[in-house]
């Protein structure tokens, strides 16, 4: 197994205590799997929980911080945590104002989540739920789980953290990041599939020469394999397909997302491709993120994601932050 | 109708778990292909924290067995089969009470309304391609453990030509027929197991009719 | 061939189209290649300028900013730039208060950096130049062309870029960048090759079970190849190697660098190992860094970097600074 | 003797471009073994900018053409051959002056110059396995062009036993030994080609020997 680890067991504890040592402005708990912001419970603020399996790094436990994240609860790699870190991060970051869980829209996510949410209720937090949905890879039906959550998670937690930290209630926290997920949209590709620590190898075969068109961030298929395209042709597609879905009238943000394992090099050139459409649209770009930011372990691959925002959005994406993985302004 | 302790429960999931064990490269290889690979080592994680449990733990009543091996698996698995699987038990164990003993016809029933708790927490249908469709016709076979343990194996296998409508393998959509499921694939190594333990018993001459 | 990109041949010019469109706080000269920040030149400030092959993104054009680099060159892919793209650099940076190159030891870099220098003092530009050779895998020896300059690098960028910054000369600057060279030691491995744009395919040969210990970030071999270790192993070595030649004897700075296919998950695991190690050895952190800073496409694999600082260059490590790449402060 | 105007340079060089542009992945394969794998590239990035150089702006001397080539190369490789073959060619450009018409000794002492020029900037030694171990056996061999053709070939093919002291070869240090050393292969090449072209415009009676 071509990994740098001890064992596969251990990635994830080996990991937060080596972010424990990494980040002293952060209270890891290795043992009970909670990352939370050292400053919790800030007085009177809506604490902001999310959480999702291991694998996506900077996300979640990257996210935690002024600004952003109260408090993350990472799962295995590609499973999502249980209810019980759920409960203790609500805990630890509940200062009375209430918390909101920001869930990406996976069954297993959602169902640990809700257990979660019976459960802290039952030791009298206040708990609101928000679900990111924001793949367009996947066609909305009957007869899927739904959209699955995956890079317009970052844009939820970036504003509905900014949001919290200006004081806003819960109820008015969960509102903004309510618009936010249902502004937001994306679309992946996979060149090579990511090989989890417990499997030892990469999770799905993709031949040279191929590409998967619509990947999920857990390697999951997509819309179709199809011969490789240069980063042109993926622009175009993926534009047209996010395009046709959110139809947007107003600025966006741009996020350029690497799954992990491709150069950010080839990033910037597709953000340079992905420009060239908008501009070929005239749509406005009012930021762009690239980055490794929303990752599928070592895949190789990207994904693009639009968020369109009214002034107010665009006021909270610039209000200061400060976390392992996103940070400016004061 | 014979009459089923704690001891039996214990001895049914310590089976199971083995049984995990030994197929978790199996269950995962089913998730890489349309799920996220990673069912084989969510089950075995759960396996041996339930096993774990029972020891560090002793239960004395079926029904608290079947509860602690939920909640247990609720608290370590995550991901969608540990509420799921996590709901069937506790559902179950609830539903036995606090009964030293239960009869078959009991357990039958108890295990009948843990699948539906996951029916509805889970949302999926016969014919969505879960788990539930290697646990409804198992529970419907009992009293009869070998026919149950039977008819879990085929209700797997009946998954491979079905399309995914729930978890994540619906996001496959039409690309999701031709694999078994692998919920389905670990809820036959579970009553499997159920089978194997009840035939022990009765070969052991060890069931009581009482 | 497995990227996502256009052409090969075009893959840096599209980057750095890609680079303009999401960094409106640079000027990004795609068709001269030079990346400068946009208040540049800043009156009376030294104007720091590095560059080198492409590939090792976010070195060096996610550097440039205040309180970092004042202009990047980068070059093809692994190669050197030219020096036509330095002095235009220097002219572009220079105040009049001095120019100082920031040189990764590798011939071409040196040679080329050394043409730029005498041409731009043929334009009247002072020019100082600190190289930085911080690599301990290769040993020190008249047979070889010196240490290779890998992760010390964004050391000497960060605090030679806060010095210029506060306004010191340039001669002081080159000082205090000098220190930093001398105080840094790297030390890196591979689990798997690079593939470039050009070749299209790995540069070596890495079989599964094995790594190559003493990796360069080009791909270049080390030490020798080994079966592969744990990451707690690989943290004994390479802290072994570390430590017997720097000998600190003041805190460190910890710099866990990802080479571009690791996943981040892996990096923390590995920084627990080194503070592990460290620790074992009552040897202070005062700060530290785990992430995909100077990378070599996407080579899986990770290395490790100890700066020794005293309190000015603790104070300099901490000032702010303001980059794509690396950001804190105000 | 024969003499050279600048029309025989130029089709040196688009010779040899000509043969980096078919080798250049060779070229690179080599410079994987034990070195970063962009040699063939740099070499024909260099190539095609000397052709289109010569082109856009032609030059009537031998030396202002091998000059503008060598300066080309500075502007557009990069890497350690840039610098380094840019050097040899300004050289020799420089030492031969504006002449119309070069003798073939002027020309082989003009590149001693350049290959002199190559082990300042580099500081190389003979067998320190670099492009100069292909450079220096051809150079001395000329006048006779095939002859030097054949030298550079030669020295590339030595330098497979040789361990590397110097570029970034060096640092394989004993397990450089073994392989090819890629600028050895790419002056080989430039050599060959010189010789080739010297072969034709003799078999073309092209050659004045005023
Ligand atoms: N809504 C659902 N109802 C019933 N079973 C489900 C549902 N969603 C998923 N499953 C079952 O869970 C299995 C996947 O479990 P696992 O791989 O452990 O979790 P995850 O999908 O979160 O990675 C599926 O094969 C399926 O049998
Ligand atoms: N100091 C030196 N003197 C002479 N030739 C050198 C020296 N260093 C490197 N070379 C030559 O340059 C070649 C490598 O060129 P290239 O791959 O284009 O550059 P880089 O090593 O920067 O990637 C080597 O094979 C060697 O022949
Ligand atoms: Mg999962
Ligand atoms: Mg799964
Ligand atoms: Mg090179
Ligand atoms: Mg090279």
């Amino acid at each position: 197994m071509k990994m740098l680890i001890n064992v596969p067991e251990r990635v994830v504890a080996d990991a937060l205590r080596g972010m424990a040592d990494a980040h002293p402005e952060l209270v890891v708990d290795a043992e009970n799997r909670v990352i939370v912001r050292r400053d919790a419970p800030v007085a009177g603020k809506v604490g902001l929980v999310s959480g999702g399996g291991s694998g996506h790094e900077p996300l979640h436990g990257g996210f935690v911080g002024p600004g952003m994240l109260d408090a993350a609860c990472p799962g295995e790699v590609f499973t999502s945590p249980v209810p019980d870190q759920m409960v203790r991060a609500a805990a630890a970051v509940d200062s009375g104002a209430g918390v909101l869980f920001i869930v990406k829209n996976y069954t297993g996510d959602v169902l640990n989540f809700d257990m979660a949410t019976e459960l802290a209720a039952d030791e009298g937090i206040e708990v609101a739920r928000v679900l990111v949905q924001d793949d367009v890879a996947v066609t909305d039906s009957l007869h899927t789980a739904g959209r699955r959550g995956t890079g317009g998670t970052l844009f939820v937690e970036k504003m509905a953290g900014a949001a919290a930290e200006e004081g806003a209630p819960l109820a008015r926290v969960a509102e903004i990041a309510q618009r936010v997920a249902d502004s937001s949209r994306s679309f992946g590709v996979a060149l090579a599939a990511p090989t989890t620590p417990a499997k030892g190898s990469p999770t799905f075969d993709l031949p040279p020469g191929e590409l998967e068109l619509g990947i999920g961030i857990h390697g999951e298929p997509g819309r179709e394999r199809r011969r490789i395209m240069t980063s042109g042709e993926f622009a175009d597609y993926a534009l047209d397909v996010l395009l046709d879905d959110l139809r947007p009238d107003a600025p966006l943000l741009l996020l350029v997302n690497g799954m992990g394992g491709t150069p950010l090099l080839e990033l910037y050139g597709l953000n340079a491709e992905v420009r060239r459409v908008l501009r070929e649209r005239r749509i406005a770009v009012a930021r762009t993120l690239v980055g490794n930011y929303v990752t599928s372990l070592d895949m190789a691959g990207a994904s693009v994601t639009l968020c369109q925002v009214d002034e107010e959005l665009l006021r909270l994406w610039d209000a200061p932050v400060s976390t392992p993985g996103l940070r400016w302004g004061r | 109708m014979a009459h089923r302790d704690a001891g039996f429960v214990r001895r049914w999931l310590t089976e199971a778990a083995r049984a995990v064990e030994r197929d978790a490269d199996r269950l995962t290889e089913l998730d890489s292909a349309i799920g996220d690979a990673d069912h084989g080592n969510n089950m075995r994680r759960g396996a041996l924290a339930v096993v774990a449990a029972l020891e560090k733990e002793p239960r004395t009543t079926p029904g608290a067995v079947l509860l602690l091996a939920g909640r247990t698996l609720v608290s370590t698995v995550g991901g969608a089969s540990g509420p799921l699987y996590g709901t069937l038990l506790r559902r179950a164990g609830k539903a036995l009470g606090d009964a030293e003993r239960v009869a078959d016809t009991e357990l039958r029933d108890a295990l009948r309304g843990g699948a539906d708790a996951v029916a509805q927490l889970g949302g999926a249908a016969p014919g969505d391609k879960t788990m539930l469709d290697a646990v409804r016709p198992a529970v419907e076979a009992l009293p009869d453990y070998a026919a149950a343990g039977a008819a879990a194996a085929r209700g797997a296998a009946d998954t491979v030509p079905l399309r995914a409508r729930k978890g994540r393998a619906s996001y496959l959509g039409e690309r999701s027929v031709g694999h078994m499921d692998p919920g389905a694939a670990s809820a036959a190594l579970l009553f499997g197991a159920l089978a194997r333990v009840a035939a022990a018993e009765a070969a052991a001459g060890g069931v009581s009719d009482g």
